[in-house]
């Protein structure tokens, strides 16, 4: 017995010794980190009295107004810091392992193939991207984004396509008061007045801007009766089927069955056997990346391909479309981005990518390219200075600029106004394309239908 | 009427596929008293393999063989690289597994990056036939028919050939049976192999209802799991049948009470395991 | 003999004590992630009272850790309940389902205990990420306030880390009692001997089922803690991976000695974190880490250090 | 009269249709030294297992010290009195002689139930312990694993665990099976030094160990009893003889 507890008590101090050597280890390592990285410790003390100064401002920093903040900005620091020290590091946040993972990488070249066309400089100073995978869990991507913020003290976060890593880190974002654009994760909180941070943009859509629209385009344009809903069960999902509905019913449509498979399914037969193809004329629905693909197979083999009109969200583009094939014929689609949308930049954009990835260029491509190319201008606008991230964020939200999707500026919750253009998928050659049957402009998160 | 027979039919596919993966699990589990957390992996592994070979040959036959081979080799490579540690704690073997079954799904990810994919049921099996007043597709009334040609065929070879009772002996009374001269240590070998092979023959025939995509093979080895403790280890019989009730439970439960799937799914697993450790058909668990 | 177990006492003081210096060379960010290192060390070392003491190999561990982090995060966020109520609230609920179902779980051993524990563990896990706008699906619950305490010392990363190691110090304490006590001695008898036992006179399945929830309880503080320190609670913290996290934990550190697990516990935290950070490819790296783990350290890391000891001891009989 | 410390009546035990015991009786006064011979598959461990409840009783009672104990849980008669050891070693392998010793000793003085402070102050059960590695001479192998230990050094811990706990009735399941000469020599001179008011029933197979150690011995066959007297009345029967010679 006795040397039972002599023996834990050993143990226990070699736990401690054990820890706390590799406490100094790290500590070491992160202590250089941290001086040549001057920029991390510092703000804190001038940024927490800070949001109350641009407060004021960012009420309504439209465009008459943000643009002196900027200059001043600029004036005031020009003589002092003409061009900042050490680079501009900007966090990637996306999913590289997990079940969207196919998204992360889209989204993470669209992001590069960005930077690459301004050769990594803005204003003179080099961009760093640091490279996070979150695996599409919130908790992951907490972790991941501590990394960046507080080891790597980056200057600005972007990317995070899937909603509930998205929320998690817009709210630490606000938290940690470092600016945060977003790329397709779409819950509609994030930039909804209660909540809305000044610290978060997004650039694509939030949940129901593209089904508002659809719902309403479904039944007056594509002369849908009645709809089924057919969307994932969690939070977005079910956000984006009510806002299909409650236009679609405004319209005089009628909503019949609402389906609601477990999120990430592949087994989706007992839902469509709870369709009635006979009573259904179009059927909304939200079911993306490895779902999508058993889904539309799953309507052919059951036979109901042909019966019902499937819409949806437009999020059936590049991989996922060709994995798709002639099961996704006839879909249509409203979203902020088609490869189909015809302009120099466009065709310009979709060379560039394939040239890159010897892939198609897609939705998440698309809005990773832009998220980076709004960090990029936001920064661009105030000389490279990043030493007030504050005012990072709020050039943000005062960009109005035209991309290769088309035009795009900001409300006052950081959420992008864009156009959607609704798509149907056609046959052509071998395969199938999305083409752009109409446009509906400005669609910002609350629309109101026509007339 | 419509509706449940859709729902019954699409109860027995999946109860199909599951019979499909179980098996293998089953009498691994019941015979070597080892749980293979890395059975998920085989099964998908498999399928990306058959998904290669459909692709590059255009023969679905020729997928399936290979599926099952390339699945059968890694099973075998394992069980032999891992011989001893498999036969000791249990929870050595399940982090052991479990680590395979993460380098496993890993390395497809490498190899065939995160795209889902879509694998076409042959020609002579697509499209759909109408059966019971409801239209209804051809190649998964074939799994369902499979499943039960299949179950039948396995019972046969289970109850009936030499082999098969060589390996029953082995899952009764280890000691035993090495007492009366069977090769125990190679019996493991060969039917751990071949659980590995039948998960991967079953990844390839699951994929043009199922798909393929990352994360698949948790999902599949958690439902696999079930059914084994359910049907009981080392259970074809049960296994059969549990399949069949857990997909049934599994798909009645998604469509009529979507927030409880969890419950419905795992729950009579626990009050099986606590009413009746051995599950439904089999011998006590540990 | 007591000043040993008082020796004991005071190495974990004197352990605390030193982990608490570690502000003074570390930046927040692994001050950070310390601090969530420590609280799964703390939780391995629980879960080794049961696995190693005890002879039952949960893999639903972290069913008990997330159930009662839920718990604090709905009171507080929805209830607006105040922190320190809600945790307490949340652990003495999550004790009692530990206890409700201990005395099922524990008729079960090896497989079967596994089996019934990664089953309780997914129902836990399910009812989380379908549980609609209580839990926030997959979305999770955000913006979970953090107890006011002594000049509200938790609002700062250091502070909740010095927090942070008083509690794991305390947690490690009492559970070092329980697992030297005579209490403990009758768990490993159990373990090692359950008819003789029972012949003995020891009612195995109650000793079992306290046991059982005494490590439940031990997950669900810190549980709760975590969430203080995260502020956000997802269902992958209720994933069975993390559950087998847990075990790994266990088994590397070595059963039935409970630093080992801490230790270990703590370690595997920083080493996933850091190489999550560093490769696409941490899943295989995880994997690996696990293979070899079982191959090379079957029995742990205080194997290592008892091997060398019986060595020694041979070599002393030797000279007898 | 006084209450006979231990009492078997019609004792019954079935395994599939077959009776492995079949309706037992025996009577052990308080103190009393008994002896249980018979050849292998007699049936002689199984009627330990009924009586202290490992082994489920078709028919008949059991009775401790005039309490009826039939369906009692093990546990529960153990902490009555009822103390056994097994033929084949059952014991804590991975911990040390005194920790053997202790559990039993814990459950006897009640202080296993504590579980704040340390071993070492329960003081009672380190006595009891102390003092019955003191009786059985094991001091020298105290601390060392039971797993290391010899065979014959094994069966001593077997039987001091269970005298540990300060039984009123010790069933001793073939104490010296298996062991050397010599040391079936020193477990009967142990097992004939215990204190007199504690009672014991012996299973042996081997004759004279039984002859020695008990007063009254009963002789089974296929589960029966075939004849109990004192050791001199079965030596001289012609009946045992020839079951014996049967079985060896």
């Amino acid at each position: 017995m006795r040397r039972r507890t002599y023996g834990s008590t050993q143990r226990l101090a070699i736990a401690v010794g054990v820890i706390s050597l590799l406490a100094a280890a790290c500590g070491d390592s992160d202590s250089d980190s941290d001086s040549s990285e001057p920029d991390e410790p510092a703000p804190a003390e001038p940024e927490t009295p800070d949001p109350t100064t641009p407060e004021p401002e960012t009420p309504d920093p439209t465009t008459p107004e943000t643009p002196d903040t900027v200059a001043e900005v600029e004036t005031t620091d020009a003589p002092e810091a003409p061009v900042q020290e050490g680079p501009i590091k900007i966090g990637v946040l996306n999913p590289t392992s997990g079940n969207f993972t196919v998204f992360g990488e889209q989204s993470n070249a669209g992001i590069e193939l960005y930077f690459e066309g301004i050769e990594n400089t803005v204003s003179g100073r080099e961009v760093e991207l640091v490279f996070a995978d979150t695996a599409g869990d919130p908790q992951q991507a907490l972790e991941q984004a501590r990394r960046l913020v507080d080891s790597e003290g980056v200057d600005a976060m972007i990317g995070l396509v899937n909603s509930a890593a998205a929320l998690a880190i817009a709210d630490f974002a606000d938290q940690n008061e470092v600016p945060l654009i977003i790329a397709v994760g779409s819950a509609a909180g994030i930039t909804l007045p209660e909540n809305a941070s000044d610290w978060v943009s997004r650039v694509s859509v939030a949940s129901g801007q593209e089904e508002a629209p659809l719902g309403w385009y479904a039944s007056t344009q594509l002369g849908c009766a009645s709809a089924a809903t057919m969307a994932w069960d969690f939070v977005s999902g079910n956000e984006r089927a009510a806002a299909f509905g409650e236009t679609f019913t405004a319209a005089g449509g009628e909503i019949g069955s609402e389906q609601r498979p477990p999120p990430n399914a592949t087994e989706y037969g007992p839902f469509i056997a709870a369709l009635d193809p006979g009573s259904t004329d179009c059927m909304y629905t939200f079911v993306v990346g490895p779902g999508s693909v058993a889904f539309f197979q799953q309507m052919e083999d059951f036979g109901v391909a042909g019966e019902i009109v499937p819409v949806g969200s437009g999020f059936v583009t590049a991989g996922i479309l060709d994995t798709l094939g002639t099961t996704a014929l006839g879909l249509v689609q409203s979203g902020q981005y088609t490869p189909s949308f015809d302009s120099a930049s466009n065709a310009a954009f979709i060379a560039d990518y394939s040239a890159k990835t010897g892939s198609e260029a897609g939705v998440y491509s698309s809005q990773g390219f832009l998220a980076a190319e709004a960090i990029a201008l936001a920064i661009g606008a105030l000389g490279g200075d990043t030493t007030d991230l504050s005012v990072v964020a709020s050039s943000v939200r005062s960009l109005s600029f035209e991309s290769h999707a088309g035009p795009i500026a900001f409300d006052e919750n950081g959420q992008a106004i864009r156009d959607l253009y609704i798509t149907r998928v056609v046959e052509s050659g071998d395969g199938v394309v999305q083409e752009v049957i109409d446009t509906i402009e400005d669609v910002g998160q609350t629309w109101t239908a026509p007339g | 009427m419509r509706f449940w027979t859709f729902q019954v039919l699409n109860g027995l596919t999946s109860g199909a596929i599951l019979f499909f993966v179980t098996v293998g699990l089953t009498v691994v589990t019941g015979l070597m008293r080892v749980l293979n957390l890395a059975h998920g992996a085989l099964f998908l592994v498999g399928g990306y393999a058959g998904l290669a070979t459909i692709e590059a040959t255009d023969s679905f036959v020729a997928g399936l063989a290979v599926g099952a081979l390339v699945s059968g080799l890694l099973g075998f490579a394992i069980r032999q690289a891992f011989a001893t540690a498999l036969l000791g704690h249990t929870f050595h073997q399940v982090l052991l597994t479990l680590g395979i079954s993460f380098m496993l799904g890993n390395g497809i990810l490498q190899v065939f990056g995160g795209t889902p994919r879509r694998l076409l049921a042959p020609s002579y099996l697509s499209g759909s036939v109408d059966i019971f007043g409801v239209t209804y597709p051809r190649y998964r009334l074939m799994l369902v028919v499979l499943s039960m040609v299949a179950g039948l065929a396995l019972w046969l070879f289970w109850e009936r050939s030499s082999i098969g009772a060589m390996v029953r002996a082995c899952v009764d009374d280890r000691p035993m049976a090495a007492a009366m001269g069977i090769p125990v240590e190679r019996v493991f070998s060969v039917v751990f192999a071949l659980g590995a092979a039948l998960a991967g023959l079953t990844g390839v025939m699951a994929a043009p209802v199922k798909g393929l995509h990352i994360g698949l093979d948790f999902e599949v080895l958690l439902l696999a799991v079930i059914v084994m403790v359910v049907g009981g280890m080392g259970s074809l019989t049960g296994a059969f049948i549990a399949s069949m009730l857990v997909g049934m439970i599994d798909v009645m439960g998604q469509v009529k009470f979507p927030e409880l799937s969890s419950l419905t799914l795992f729950a009579p697993v626990i009050l099986i395991l606590i009413v009746r450790p051995q599950g439904l058909l089999g011998r006590p668990l540990a | 003999m007591t000043s040993t177990g008082f020796q004991r006492d005071i190495s974990v003081l004197v352990g605390g004590a030193v982990l608490a210096m570690a502000p003074l060379v570390l930046g927040d960010y692994w001050i950070g992630l310390l601090t969530q290192a420590l609280i799964y060390g703390a939780v391995a070392a629980g879960l080794d009272l049961l696995i190693g003491f005890g002879g039952l190999p949960s893999l639903g561990h972290a069913a008990f850790f997330g159930m009662s982090a839920y718990g604090t995060a709905m009171l507080t966020t929805q209830a607006n309940i105040d922190p320190l109520a809600a945790a307490l609230i949340s652990v003495v609920g999550t004790a009692i389902v530990a206890a409700a179902v201990a005395p099922f779980f524990t008729r079960l051993w090896g497989l079967g205990f596994i089996t019934v524990t990664l089953a309780f563990g997914q129902v836990i896990w399910g009812l989380a990420v379908r549980g609609g706008s209580r839990t926030g699906g997959e979305n999770g619950i955000v913006r979970i306030p953090r107890p006011k305490l002594i000049a509200d010392v938790l609002s700062t990363e250091t502070g909740f880390y010095v927090a942070t190691v008083v509690l794991v110090a305390a947690v490690l304490f009492v559970i070092s009692r329980i697992a030297h006590s005579p209490f403990g001695l009758s768990l490993l008898g159990i373990r090692d001997g359950e008819q003789r036992m029972t012949a003995l006179g020891y009612r195995v399945n109650v000793r079992r089922s306290v046991v059982f929830t005494i490590a439940a309880t031990s997950a669900a503080i810190l549980g709760t803690w975590f969430v203080f320190f995260n502020q956000f609670i997802g269902p992958s913290t209720l994933e069975w991976k993390q559950s087998a996290g847990f075990l790994l934990a266990v088994v590397i550190g070595g059963r039935a000695s409970l630093w080992g697990p801490f230790a270990a516990g703590v370690l595997l935290t920083l080493l996933e974190t850091v190489l999550t950070g560093e490769t696409t490819l941490w899943p295989m790296v995880l994997g690996i880490f696990y293979v070899i783990a079982v191959l090379v350290i079957p029995d742990g890391i205080v194997s290592i250090r008892s091997q060398l000891v019986s060595l020694v001891s041979v070599a002393r009989g030797d000279q007898k | 009269m006084t209450v006979s410390a231990l009492e078997v009546r019609g004792l019954t035990v079935q395994y599939e249709g077959l009776r492995a015991i079949d309706s037992i009786s025996m009577t052990v006064p308080k103190g009393g030294r008994y002896g249980i011979v018979g050849p292998n598959g007699a049936g002689k461990t199984t009627l330990f297992n009924a009586m202290t409840g490992f082994a489920p009783i078709a028919a008949g009672s059991v009775t401790l010290g005039g309490a009826d104990v039939t369906t009692r849980h093990p546990a529960v008669r153990a902490r009555m009195g009822l103390a056994r050891t097994f033929q084949i070693t059952h014991l804590m392998p991975t911990l040390s002689t005194f920790e053997n010793v202790m559990l039993g000793s814990l459950s006897m003085t009640g202080e296993s139930r504590s579980w704040w402070r340390s071993r070492s102050s329960a003081k009672l059960s380190v006595a009891n312990t102390s003092s019955v590695i003191e009786m059985l001479d094991l001091t020298a192998v105290a601390d060392t694993r039971v797993a290391e230990l010899s065979y014959g050094d094994q069966r001593r811990i077997e039987i001091a665990v269970a005298m540990a706990t300060r039984p009123e009735v010790l069933l001793l399941d073939e104490p010296a099976a298996g062991l050397s000469a010599a040391e079936r020599e020193s477990i009967v001179e142990l097992l004939l030094n215990v204190p007199d008011s504690l009672t014991t029933v012996v299973i042996e197979h081997d004759l004279e160990v039984v002859f020695a150690l008990a007063e009254t011995v009963t002789v089974l066959d296929g589960g029966r009893e075939v004849m109990t007297g004192t050791g001199d009345e079965i030596r001289n029967d012609a009946h045992i003889k020839e079951i014996y010679l049967g079985a060896e």
